[in-house]
This record gives C-alpha cells, structure tokens and sequence, in this order.
C-alpha cells in the first residue's frame, strides 16, 4: 500500500544535539516497530528526517523540502523553540499537520490551526517547582540558566511567576556557551542571601552547576527544572546531586508510579524497547518524540487514513491518550492538553531518583 | 637649493646605532651613489629618506621641507620613489599589474567612478596600460608583461622594481642594489638606463656594491661606515681614499676592476 | 665523480626551467655554472638539493642514484646550499642560524666549526645574539654562506655567494672558496659575476633556456667570444 | 574578599584549562605557522575516549593513556591525511582543512561513541580545600600543576634543544630548513602528534570538573585559541598567561560586570590586549624589515 | 570560453544566464528555497572575498554584520513599523558605521591576530544579539514582517528569487568593477607587500577600512534580505560558526575570485542537502568534502578549474 509519509526535521546536532539526538532515535525505532506490526491502517509509515544542527534557518529550509519535495502528509519536529516558531508560517500555509517537540508556551498559545506540541511547557515546569518552594516556606531565591534559548524561556518563565507564588528573586546570573566553571555566578547568588536556587538549564551545565553550587557550600535546596531529567545529571554530578529537586515527566520514575498509574506501563515499556535497541538510557526528550508520533498514529487511525484536514480535526479530538509525558486531552482551545500534574516532582536520593508527588 | 638635505640624521636599533649623525646634501639632478660596506647603513638611510622607517633623530629636508618622520604614502605623492634591496614585489599579480600599480597615484582613484566603471576610469586605465608598456620595454622586461610576477627570475625582478618606480614618474630615485644578481652584460643595461632617466632630468640615489657600475655613473659618491660619513667625493676621488680601500674596497679593487 | 646528473629535467608547473642537463663535478673540483638571468641556475642548485622535483633524468652522489632522495638525506650525505635570496630563519639569533646549519653533525664538532667561521666573518660575532632577519642584506649573505659551511659539505652548492657583498668581502668569500676546495671539499658554483666566477674554476657550464650550451675548461670559456660577448661584458 | 578570591579561583581554575590547550596551538604553530582549528576536538577525544574505553572495562588510567593516544593517532591521520598532501594551499585554506577535519572527527565522534554528556571522576577527591575562605577542588590544582610542568618542558624543548630550534626553524622558513637537513615532514608530523596528546591531556584532566561531549571542542577549542592568541602565538609562557588573562577575565566579569554580558566582557578585553600588544603579549614582533 | 570566464563581463552574462535558466529545472519550490539561500550567502560572500581574497584580511565575525543587518530590518519594521528599505538603510548605516569605527585599530593587527580580533568583533554582537530579548526576542527569535518595496509585498519563492538574483548580479557587478580599477590592484598590492604598496603611493590603511566597510555593509544588506525572506530570525544568523562558514564558502570557491565566492556560497548552501542521503554521515562526509576540496584544488574551486581548463592563470 502507498505509505504515509511522515516528515521530521530535529536538531540531532549542535547545542540542542542532547535533546534532538534520543527523539531521533524514538522516532525511528517506533516507525521501524510499527512498520514490523504492519503499519497504520495497512499503510506503512517513510520517515523522512533531517538533522537542523540546531539552526532556524536550516529547519525552514528542511520544512520546506518536507512540503515541496518529500510532500509529507505531517510534520514532527522542532527540537527547539527557534526552529519551530521559524517554520509554523510555512506549515499553517501549506495545511500539514504539525507537532512539535519544543518547550515555549508560545507556539501553542495563541493556537495555530495546524500546530500541536507534546512537551510540558517550561512554565508548567516553573510553576511546580514553585509551588514546592512555596510548601517549604522559601520566600528568597535566586536563579542561574544559560544563554540558550531553553534557558532564557525557563528564566523568563521564571521571573514572571515567581510573584504569584510569593517570591523574591534576588539574584539571576546567568552562564555562557560551553562554560565550564559556574562559580562567580554561584558566589554572587549566595552573597544575595537566598534560602533556594533554581537551576534552568540541560546537559553538561547541570552537572557543573550542581558541582560548584556543593563546592561552594551554598545552604537551601538547589531545583533543577525538567532538563535535568536524565541519570546522567546523577551520575555526572555524583554526591553533589543528592538533594536536588526537579519537575519530570512519570517516564523517569515510571518503575517507582503505583501499579495502578496508568502510565507506568506505557513508561516501563518504552524505556525497555529504547533501552535495548540502543543501549543507553531513555531520556524525556525521546518521550516527546514518541508521544508525538504515537499522538499523530491515533489520529490517522481516527480519521481512516492521512488526509492532512482530517487527521489535524483528528488530533485536536484526541482524549485520554496515554503518552510517557502525560495523558493528553486536545481541544480547539489547548493544542497541548497536558495540565500541570503531569510533572513528578523527583529528588536526588542515594544516587537515584525518588518519586515524591 | 638641494634637492635633498639631510642633517644631523640617527636611527638605532636598541644598541645598535645604524645610522649616526649623518649629514650630507644632494643636489638636483645627477647620479648620487651611496657605498659602504655590509652593514654600514646605506638601506637604513634609505629607509627613512622614503619614510618606512622613522628616524631616531635628525632632519630630512626634501626641497626645503622637512620630511623625516612623514609615511612612505605621503613622500610617494611628493615625488619619492624606491626599489628594495630585498625584493618587494607584488607577487600576486602580472608584471604589467605591478607596474600599473608604481603608478597609483596618477590613476582615476574615485570608488563610485571605479564601482560604475565610468567611462572616464576607463580611458585613464588604457593610457596607464600604454604608459606601463613602454616602461617594461626600456627596463627590457616587455615580453613577460603577462607573466605572473612569481614566475620572473631574480634579476628580472631587480628591474621589473625599478619599473614600478619609474612608474610613479618620481623626482627622486632611489634605487637599492638595482644590479644585485644581474651579470656584466645586463647590469651594462641598467647603466644606460639610469643614465637615460638623469637625461630626462630626475635625480638619482644609487646604493650598489658593483664599483664598475659606481664608478662609471656616478657623478658624486656617499662613502658609508658605521652609520657615519667615511669620505664624500667624485669617483676618481674616492676610488683612492686610503680610508675607504680600507673599510670597503679592499686592494684588488683598486688593482684592476672587479674580483678577484 | 662525486655528482653525475644525466638528462635533468625540471618543471614549474607546465613551465620548463631544466631540460636535458648532463653535467659531472668530479672529486675537489671547483666548477662554474653561468647564464643569464633566468637561466635555469637556481633550478639546478635546487633540484640537486632535492627542494625542486625532478621530472626527468637522474642525479647521482657519490655512485648513488639520490634523484628521489628527500632534501634533509641530501644534507646527510654531504650536500650543503647557500641558497639564493639568503633564506634566513629571520626571527632566530644569528648564532641560531649558524647552529641549525649544523644540524646534521655531532654535537662536539659544532663548536670549533663555530668559532672558526666567526673568525672568517667577524661581523657576524658581533651580531650573534641579533635576529637574523634584521641583519642588513650583506650580512645575511655571510651568514647563509656560513651556515652552508656550519655542515662541513662535500659538495658545497653556492647560488652567487658574492651578491649584495662589499668588494672587500667578496674578495674574502672568494679566497675562502679556494681554500675551501684546497682542503678537499667539492664546489659548484653559480655566479653572475663570470669573470670572478670562471677565475677560480676548474671547468665551467653555460646554461641557457634550462640547457646547456656550452661546457670546458674554465681557462677555455673565459677566453671563448661568445662567452665574453654575453657573460662578460666585453 | 572571600568573594574575590572566589572568583579569582574561578578564572585560575579555568584560565589554566585554557592554558592547556592554547599550548597545543602553539606547538603546532610553532612547527608549520598553522593554526589547527582541530585542537579542540582531541581534547572532546581525551574526555570521550576515556569515558568510553572505561566503560569497556579498561582501568580508568590505562584508559586515560590509550585516549591520549588515540588522539595521537588522530592527529597524525590528520597531518598524514590532510596537511601534508595539501601542497600549494594558502594558510587559510590550511585552516579550512584542519576545520574540515573537526567537522568530521566530531560526526564520527557522534556516531562511533553517542550524543550524550559524559564525567569522569576527579583524580584526589572532590572535597573542596579552602583558602581565604575560597574554595578550590583538588582537581584544579592538578591542572594547574600539568599545565606548569608541560609548560615548562615545552619551554625547555624550544629555548635550550636543537630539536625544538629545528621545529621552529621549519615554520620560520621550511626551504631553509630542509637546506640545514631538517626532516621538514618529520617535523611537523611530531608537532602534531604532540599536540594530539596535548590536547588529550587536556581532555582528560578538565572532564571531572565539566562533562564532555561530542561536541566539546567547539568552544573549548575557540577559548583555548583566544588565549594563545592574546599571549602571543607560539610562546609556552604566552599561552598560559593567554589562558590566565580570559580566564580570570570571564570570571570577574562575571562575579562583579555582569554574568550576562561576561562572555562579551571577555571579548572586549581580549580586543583591548590586543590593540596595546598586537602581536600578542609575549609574541614575536618587529623581524621583518626591508 | 576562456575569454568568456577571462574578461569579466563575460563572467557576468554567464551568471545572469543561469540565474534566468535554472528556474526551469526546479521542479518545486523547495529548489528557489535552497537557490534564494544560496544567493543571499553569495552576497556576503563577495563582499567578504574583497576582504579577504584582495585585501588579503581575514575576518571570522562577518556574520556578525549580517546579523546586525538583519536585526535592524527585522526589529525596525515589525517592532517599529518602519518601512523595510529605510529599516534596510538603516542596518546599513549601523553595520557600515561599526565596521568603520572599530576598523582602525583592527585591520593594524596582522593574519590569526586579525582573526582573533574580528572573530571576538563577530562574537561580540552576536551575544547582544541574544541577550537583549527585549529587543531581539533572544535566542528564540523573533518574527519578521515581509519585504515590501514601493508599495509591492514580496511574497512567494518567484519574486523573492528575482529580487535575490538581481540583487546578486548588482553586487557582482559592482564588485568586479572595483576590482578591475586601480582600488582592486591596490587592494592585491596590500595583499602581497604592504610596505611596497605605501611606497608606490597606496594609503594602506585607508584602503583596508575602506575595504572592511564595504564588505560589512554589503553582509548587512544580505542580512535585511534574509530576515524578510525568512520571516523568522533567531541569532544563530550571527554566531562565530556562521562567520566561519562564510570565510569557508570564501575559500572554497576560490580567493581572489569573485565568482568564487558565488560558487563557493552555492556549494556550501546546497551540499548539505544532497549530503542528507548520508543519513548520520553527513557532517563526516562535509568535513571530508571541505578537506579534499582543499588538497586536490588548493586555489579554490574556480581558479583551480580555471587554471586547468582554460590554462587561465587570473
Ligand atoms: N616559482 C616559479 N614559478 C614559475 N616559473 C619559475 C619559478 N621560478 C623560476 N621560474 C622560471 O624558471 C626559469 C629559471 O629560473 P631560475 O631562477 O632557475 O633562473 P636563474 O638562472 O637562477 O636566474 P637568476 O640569474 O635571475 O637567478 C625562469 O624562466 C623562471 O621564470
Ligand atoms: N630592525 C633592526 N634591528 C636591529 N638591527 C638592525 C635593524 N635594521 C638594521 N639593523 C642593523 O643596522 C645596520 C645597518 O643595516 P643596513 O641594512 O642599513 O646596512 P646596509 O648598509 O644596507 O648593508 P648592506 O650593504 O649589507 O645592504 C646593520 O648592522 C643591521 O644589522
Ligand atoms: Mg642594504
Ligand atoms: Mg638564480
């Protein structure tokens, strides 16, 4: 049968290449996996992506391919805000369906026709980190983020908020690219006199910044927000991390969820499929990937076949699906449908997370 | 008037001393050779005369005004040209190019007029090409005009410099070793030439260990050593200076010619 | 023969400098290689150093074929150059010039061989501890000539060791070349100065357009119209 | 003061990293006048391959030493490969190779090991000594020692052998050096294979402190060129006072300017050094004349 | 042919017959897409080969201009409400007013210092160009209005790809102009042998700012294109990576020659396309591309080819 094309362009290289490079690998592990089921309504799925190495400019030129010349039937995609926002003229044009894999509360709010995404937005991550403050009687915080573009939106997100919780913020600092010492920063922030911290950033920074803030001694508790959710922070930052508290999605902690969770099992299964076919560890950002491909499999099946209107009315009808970020429910108005228990919030305990609420 | 005072000159170079408290006067018109041997500061003295090098101390009149100190671009507009002795040629263009390029300062420099390419920039272009071509034809360099700069042998170098100076239509020449690696017959050449070019009236500063070719131009000779003044004179003169037998020439000199 | 070279061939691109040379330097020999600018003089030196490819014919040291040979083995086997246009290692003192010169030779040799060549150019003692770049032109002849001889060579390349040189001191150099060969060393020398050059040779090539036009006792070309009318001036 | 001691830790500690690597571009520099935008990608291979070789079961400091050499073996490839048969090409067209060569050493890195972060544990502990009330970790004390020593050593090598004159002799004129008998090739083959193993150390020592990835060369490699650059090409010294001035630069930009602005801070600073010793601090200048 | 390729005019009928027939074989617009790119790249990339391929001057912060050109256009128009052309001026007049002021002391600095310091000039901007989310929306981007000149919108791959390609033949022309005058030999001339040049009468100094300006404002008005034609700009556009890429596309096609750096901007523009059937290799197979290229055509794609063509030695 004729396939249906799904097209996907992810920055699997440059600075968001720890984000892009697991949903990646999902997406072709799924599509290979579904293809081996024999395919969607009969019809095999053809991937078709293309690595952006984290540049605007790349993905709008790769959105474009996928329309003119792949002529998919939906998109998947979007690593970063950046390169999502640069494509949603494109696509809204050209009538695809759209997901995207990227954290901004803006590319769905206000809703595009055709634009979906998956991931928690960063200022649900904030609003559960705070809301924990707040449960522990923190009044004084300060803030430390990079200068990417995940990091400005966490700290921006974070400035906003941190009123309505009853916060200060009395200090924000922030690290450059591929720094690899953070603390003048840290010093400055303890000099502020804070009672916590809340880290916005992913990768290599999270280890260091968790390092430096042990060195330093600082007193209260260091937050991370959800891009830290990888047993690599722990293992890179070692006795440092012990403590820490961080918004993830359940995938992280699905074995430690209830029996009963309804997502412990999608969690439990896809980290087994990931784990054993590439043999490193599940990360969130892979867990965007396959709610997205699996969001947009349901809507196909739905709507009985890949006609780009019907399987965009499809998605935006989606109730109750079970993905690893979460259970989604779409609507005219929310083209996430994610609400803010979706985020577990986890601490660093004995070299491993523990699942606290 | 001289054409060129120089007074009370110095340049050192941390301890060393090139040029000490040198003083002398060209006149207009002439060949004036500067000799001395390696090292005594011929090429320093040019150095400043042409503004690449600031002087320590010391003045430099070039038709009464002070020019010590100026940048070579200022004293190329004045009327000061120079070949190196060690070679500077513009490698990355034609023969022809270098040549056209001696002569800078009287083409059409305006940007807009070069960005349009106006017809103006245009015929002054032709008539800089034509100028360069009968240049590289009295040097004897008019069948390379083409080739690449990089593809000349050395001596050809030597001349296709002076080329470039002559291309600029300077008042005063100086010329570093213009005969360095050329032999008898082609240094025979450079003779007539630069006794052609004092015919058209410019002034000439020759710095050249060849004593044939000093000897049978010059119409008066700098002698050099460390930096200072060893004698001053016309060739027969200073041919026989005991001092500079001694410091410079050295006895089969004066014996017949050259060496041995 | 120390050097035999048999229909040499050398080309700068498609442009091409040497052509069919067949030139011999025997033991002790002091030979002259003359021509016009553009000749072909410097290609030679430098094909026999191995710095400019061979694209034709062989050149032998000593018996041993060392056409494809590279040019630091050359040097090992006794080769030494003092190259056209000085070829300083500009911001290195001058005594470090003289001390790579000798890079090839053991270590207690060096030191003798130093002292003995700044006894031959004084200048260049005076200004041992100066970059060599600085150095005026004469001076950076005297110390690429004392360099070449910083590695005891059998076979001395001299490309116009006199050039930018004080009367005085050419007169030195070539005093030292005859003493150089009267102690054995083998000597091709390329010189503008024909007349010098021809004078202290034994024999003699005239090249012309990459080729050999001519070749004979040094006496014999001296003497030779052609050679006068084009070489010498006369 | 407790907080400018701090920061001052902050700058040594990673001004010394810096350092280290600045050293591997002027060892090259030193051999062929090139600068080999790659340098950065064997101190990615030092981090990763340890990491990697650990992981296949190989004790931590055999691991370390086989990653060291692995970079030597990439830098030679990378000499063998690309440099030497690139006769005729301009020395930017050089540098275009040796960024070529990064593109792809850092694809296969990619690909042969993962895309993710990876630590190694520090080599005495990581409990903070504190001087004046400032803490520093071991490890930094570690780098600033290897960085001292190599240092030296290169110093030693350049200033006082014939081997090191020879090398340098080979970048200032390589026609006069093959005329001395200097194996022009062999020369430049071991300056990068030094800096291979340079930079691997590198790699090696700052992974404790912050993690690599495949992509870690990139601005590692441009920080550890901005210090050779502002100490001036080629000198041992110059590079770790190169490393020192950017390092402690960025760290009190960002502990008293401002943390946002501190990588720009850096940049104007490095300008300013630059327009008052332009070649450098410690740089040749003024050899050329006519 | 040779005199073709040879006399530059016939260089110019070249580019403009193949800019007017390439259309005809796209067979989407996905391929005016990747051509548009191309030519906005091959602008910066001639101005750029005048600093560096004549001038002899490298810079590795030229994205920097780009990005200030195409923030001006950006944040000016849609922020503002300007109308692009004067926005586009304006990036002009900022990046062309920055060049000229930091020129001085910069272009007194000499090969991987010079680099050094254009490189931190280049980082320099972009950091504020990323900091300053206010103005610029940060690392994110921001949206950007479309171009509209003299009342017309441009709007669709057509119009753009006319409006880039008659752009692209305009600087061309230009370009090649100048280097044909006495400015572009005296440019070579402070390429190969400053000192000769001063003395032969050439201000050096003056000719390298005027030569830097230029080149930044020529990347700037790249850069007000790309923003329109994009409609999204997020500060990757000034990054040190995208600098060094253009300097890559400069030497690649071939210094020191203007249609060089347009077919240097082409093959680096599109070959990441055709790499992507390489799946995971094709950063392995870039960088191999950019080291072979280099090996077996040391001069650069068009003067190698020349060279080997048309024994054309220019
Ligand atoms: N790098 C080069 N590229 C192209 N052609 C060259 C190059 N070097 C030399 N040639 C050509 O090779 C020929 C021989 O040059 P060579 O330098 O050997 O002459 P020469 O006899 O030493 O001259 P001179 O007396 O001027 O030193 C000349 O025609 C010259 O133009
Ligand atoms: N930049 C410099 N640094 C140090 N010493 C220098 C510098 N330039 C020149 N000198 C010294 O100044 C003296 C004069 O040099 P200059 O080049 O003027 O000599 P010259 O008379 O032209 O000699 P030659 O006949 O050998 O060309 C030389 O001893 C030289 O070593
Ligand atoms: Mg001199
Ligand atoms: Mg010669």
């Amino acid at each position: 049968a004729e396939p249906i094309r799904i097209g996907s362009f992810l920055a699997v290289t440059g600075p968001a290449a720890f984000l892009g490079d697991p949903e990646k690998k999902t997406l072709e592990l799924y599509v290979e996996k579904i293809n081996a089921e024999g395919g969607v309504l009969g019809h095999p799925l053809e991937l078709v992506l293309y690595d952006t190495g984290t540049s605007a400019k790349n993905a709008v030129t790769f959105v474009k391919r996928l329309l003119e010349q792949d002529r998919v039937d939906a998109i998947i995609g979007g690593t970063t805000t950046g390169e999502t926002m640069a494509v949603i003229k494109l696509v809204e044009k050209a009538e695809r369906p759209f997901i995207s894999l990227a954290g901004a509360s803006v590319i769905i709010d206000p809703v595009k026709k055709w634009v979906f995404k998956t991931p928690h937005t960063d200022r649900m991550a904030v609003e559960k980190v705070y809301a924990d403050m707040k449960k522990e009687g923190v009044t004084e915080i300060g803030l430390i983020g990079g200068s990417g573009g995940f990091d400005k939106s966490c700290l921006k997100n974070a400035e906003e908020l941190a009123g309505s919780y009853g916060l200060t913020i009395k200090a924000t600092e922030q690290y450059g690219k591929g720094d690899t010492d953070m603390t003048p920063q840290l010093t400055k922030i303890r000099n502020a006199g804070v009672q916590a911290v809340l880290f916005c950033g992913f990768g290599a920074a999270s280890t260091i910044v968790t390092k430096n803030y042990a060195q330093l001694g600082l007193e209260g508790r260091l937050y991370h927000n959800h891009g830290s959710c990888s047993k690599r922070f722990i293992e890179g930052a070692g006795a440092a991390a012990e403590g820490v508290r961080l918004p993830c999605a359940a995938l992280v902690v699905a074995d430690q969820l209830p029996e009963d969770d309804p997502q412990r099992a999608v969690g439990l299964a896809y980290i087994e499929a990931y784990e054993a076919a590439y043999g490193e560890e599940v990360s969130t950002f892979g867990g965007h990937a396959y709610d997205a491909l699996f969001l947009l499999v349901g809507a196909i099946e739905r709507a009985g076949g890949a006609d780009p209107a019907a399987v965009r009315d499809a998605l935006e009808r989606t109730r109750n699906f079970i993905g690893v970020d979460g259970i989604f429910n779409m609507s005219p108005e929310d083209h996430l449908g994610l609400g803010p228990e979706a985020f577990k919030m986890l601490e660093v305990r004995g070299g491993n997370w523990k699942y606290l609420y | 008037m001289s054409l060129l005072l120089v007074e009370r000159l110095t340049r050192s170079f941390g301890g060393v001393r090139a040029v000490q408290d040198l003083s002398f006067a060209i006149p207009e018109g002439g060949i004036h050779s500067i000799i001395g041997p390696n090292g005594a500061g011929k090429t320093t003295l040019f150095n400043m005369i042409s503004g690449v090098l600031r002087p320590t101390r010391g003045t430099i009149r070039f038709r009464g005004e002070n020019i010590a100190g100026l940048p070579p671009e200022r004293l190329a507009a004045r009327g000061i040209s120079r070949t190196f002795q060690n070679l500077q040629i513009f490698f990355n263009m034609s023969v022809l190019e270098n040549v056209l390029l001696g002569g800078h300062l009287g083409l059409d420099r305006n940007v807009w007029r070069a960005l349009f390419r106006l017809p103006r920039l245009r015929a002054a272009e032709r008539r800089a090409r034509a100028e360069a071509e009968a240049l590289l034809e009295r040097v004897g360099l008019a069948e390379w005009s083409d080739a690449p700069a990089d593809s000349l042998p050395y001596g050809a170098l030597k001349r296709l410099e002076i080329a470039r100076a002559l291309a600029a239509r300077p008042e005063l020449l100086l010329l570093d070793e213009p005969a360095a690696g050329c032999n008898e017959k082609e240094t025979r050449e450079i003779e007539t030439l630069l006794k052609s070019l004092v015919a058209d009236g410019m002034t000439i500063v020759l710095v050249e260990h060849d004593m044939r070719l000093v000897m049978n131009v010059s119409d008066h000779i700098i002698v050099l050593d460390h930096g200072r003044m060893l004698a001053e004179g016309r060739a027969e003169e200073v041919r026989e200076n005991p001092a500079v037998i001694e410091a410079y020439l050295g006895q089969a000199a004066v014996a017949g010619g050259h060496a041995p | 023969m120390l050097l035999e070279i048999a229909g040499l061939a050398s080309h700068y691109g498609r442009i091409r400098a040497l052509d069919a040379i067949d030139l011999t330097v025997g033991d002790s020999e002091l030979v002259t290689i003359v021509g016009a600018n553009g000749a072909g003089k410097t290609t030679l030196l430098r094909t026999i150093s191995g710095v400019q490819p061979a694209s034709h014919g062989v050149i032998r040291f000593r018996g041993e074929d060392i056409t494809r040979t590279t040019p630091a083995r050359r040097v090992r086997l006794g080769i030494s150059q003092v190259p056209q246009g000085r070829q300083m290692f500009a911001p290195m003192s001058v005594e470090d010039n003289l001390l790579l010169g000798a890079f090839t030779r053991p270590r207690h040799e060096i030191e003798p061989e130093l002292e003995k060549l700044y006894g031959l150019f004084p200048r260049l003692k005076e200004r041992r501890r100066q970059p060599a770049g600085t150095l005026s032109g004469g001076e950076q002849q005297m110390l690429a000539i004392a360099r070449a001889l910083m590695a005891k060579p059998d076979l001395l390349l001299m490309d116009e060791p006199s050039m930018g040189l004080a009367p005085r001191i050419v007169e030195r150099i070539f005093d030292t070349i005859r003493e150089l060969r009267a102690t054995g060393v083998t000597i091709l020398l390329v010189e503008q100065n024909a007349f010098a050059g021809l004078s202290v040779a034994d024999r003699g090539y005239v090249l012309e357009s990459g080729r050999i036009v001519l070749e004979g006792r040094a006496a014999e070309l001296l003497a030779d119209e052609r050679v006068k009318a084009a070489y010498l001036g006369l | 003061m407790t907080e400018f001691f701090q920061f001052l830790f902050s700058g040594l500690t990673v001004g010394a990293i810096y350092a280290l690597i600045a050293l591997g571009f002027s060892l090259i520099y030193n051999a062929s006048h090139l600068i080999n935008f790659a340098q950065g990608e064997f101190v990615m291979i030092g981090g990763m391959a340890t990491v990697f070789f650990a992981a296949a079961g190989i004790e931590l400091p055999l691991a370390a030493v086989l990653a060291v050499l692995l970079a030597v073996v990439v830098a030679v490839a990378i000499e063998r490969l690309g440099i030497a048969p690139a006769k005729g090409t301009s020395a930017v067209g050089l540098i275009i190779i040796t960024i070529g060569a990064a593109i792809l050493i850092r694809g296969l890195a990619g690909i042969v090991w993962d895309r993710n972060f990876h630590s190694l544990p520090p080599i005495s502990g990581e409990e903070p000594l504190v001087i004046m009330g400032a803490t520093l970790l071991p490890q930094s004390l570690w780098i600033f020692g290897v960085t001292a020593v190599i240092a030296l050593l290169l110093w030693f090598f350049f200033a006082k052998t014939l081997w090191g004159k020879a090398m340098m002799a080979t970048a200032y004129n390589p026609l006069a050096a093959q005329l001395v008998g200097i194996d022009t090739r062999k020369v430049v083959l071991v300056s990068f294979a030094l800096a291979g193993a340079l930079g691997a150390l590198a790699g090696v020592l700052i992974t404790p402190l912050a993690p690599t990835h495949f992509q870690v060369g990139v601005m590692l490699g441009l920080k550890g060129f901005a210090a050779a650059i502002v100490g001036g090409l080629g000198s041992g010294l110059g590079a770790i006072v190169g490393g020192l001035v950017i390092g402690i630069a960025e760290a009190m930009a960002a502990g008293y300017l401002s943390s946002a602005y501190k990588d720009a801070v850096a940049f104007v600073i490095i300008l300013l050094f630059l327009v008052l010793w332009p070649s450098g601090l410690f740089g040749l200048r003024g050899i050329e004349r006519v | 042919m040779r005199r073709l390729l040879g006399s530059h005019h016939g260089g110019l009928v070249l580019l403009v017959l193949a800019i007017l027939l390439m259309p005809l074989g796209f067979p989407n617009s996905f391929y005016f897409d990747v051509a548009i790119n191309v030519g906005i790249a091959a602008i910066v990339c001639i101005g750029l080969n005048l600093l560096i391929g004549y001038a002899g001057q490298i810079s590795l912060g030229h994205a920097g201009f780009f990005g200030i050109g195409a923030y001006a256009s950006a944040i000016l128009t849609s922020t503002h409400g300007w109308p692009p052309l004067l926005a586009l001026l304006a990036g002009i007049l900022l990046s062309g007013g920055i060049a000229f002021a930091v020129a001085r002391p910069i272009l007194a600095l000499k090969g991987h210092y010079l680099a050094m310091a254009t490189l931190g000039l280049g980082i320099i901007i972009s950091i504020v160009l990323s900091q300053e989310v206010a103005l610029t929306g940060g690392p994110d981007g921001m949206p950007v209005d479309p171009l509209t000149l003299f009342g017309f919108e441009i709007s669709g791959t057509w119009s753009w790809y006319w409006l880039v390609g008659g752009t692209l033949v305009l600087v061309t022309w230009l370009a090649l102009n100048l280097v044909d005058s006495p400015i572009g030999r005296a440019l070579r001339a402070v390429h190969s042998s400053e000192i000769a040049a001063r003395v032969c009468g050439v201000d050096t100094t003056a000719y390298k700012v005027l030569v830097f300006v230029v080149s930044a404002v020529i990347a700037s008005l790249a850069g007000s294109l790309f923003a329109h034609f994009s409609g999204w700009l997020t500060p990757d556009e000034a990054d040190f990576l995208r600098s060094i890429q253009f300097v890559t596309m400069v030497v690649l096609g071939g210094m020191a020659s203007t249609f060089g750096a347009i077919v240097g901007a082409a093959l680096l523009t599109a070959l990441p396309q055709f790499l992507t059937v390489f799946q995971n290799y094709e950063h392995v197979m870039l960088g191999l591309v950019m080291v072979l290229t280099m090996i077996f055509m040391p001069r650069g794609l068009v003067p190698t080819l020349a060279l080997r063509f048309f024994g054309d030695r220019s």
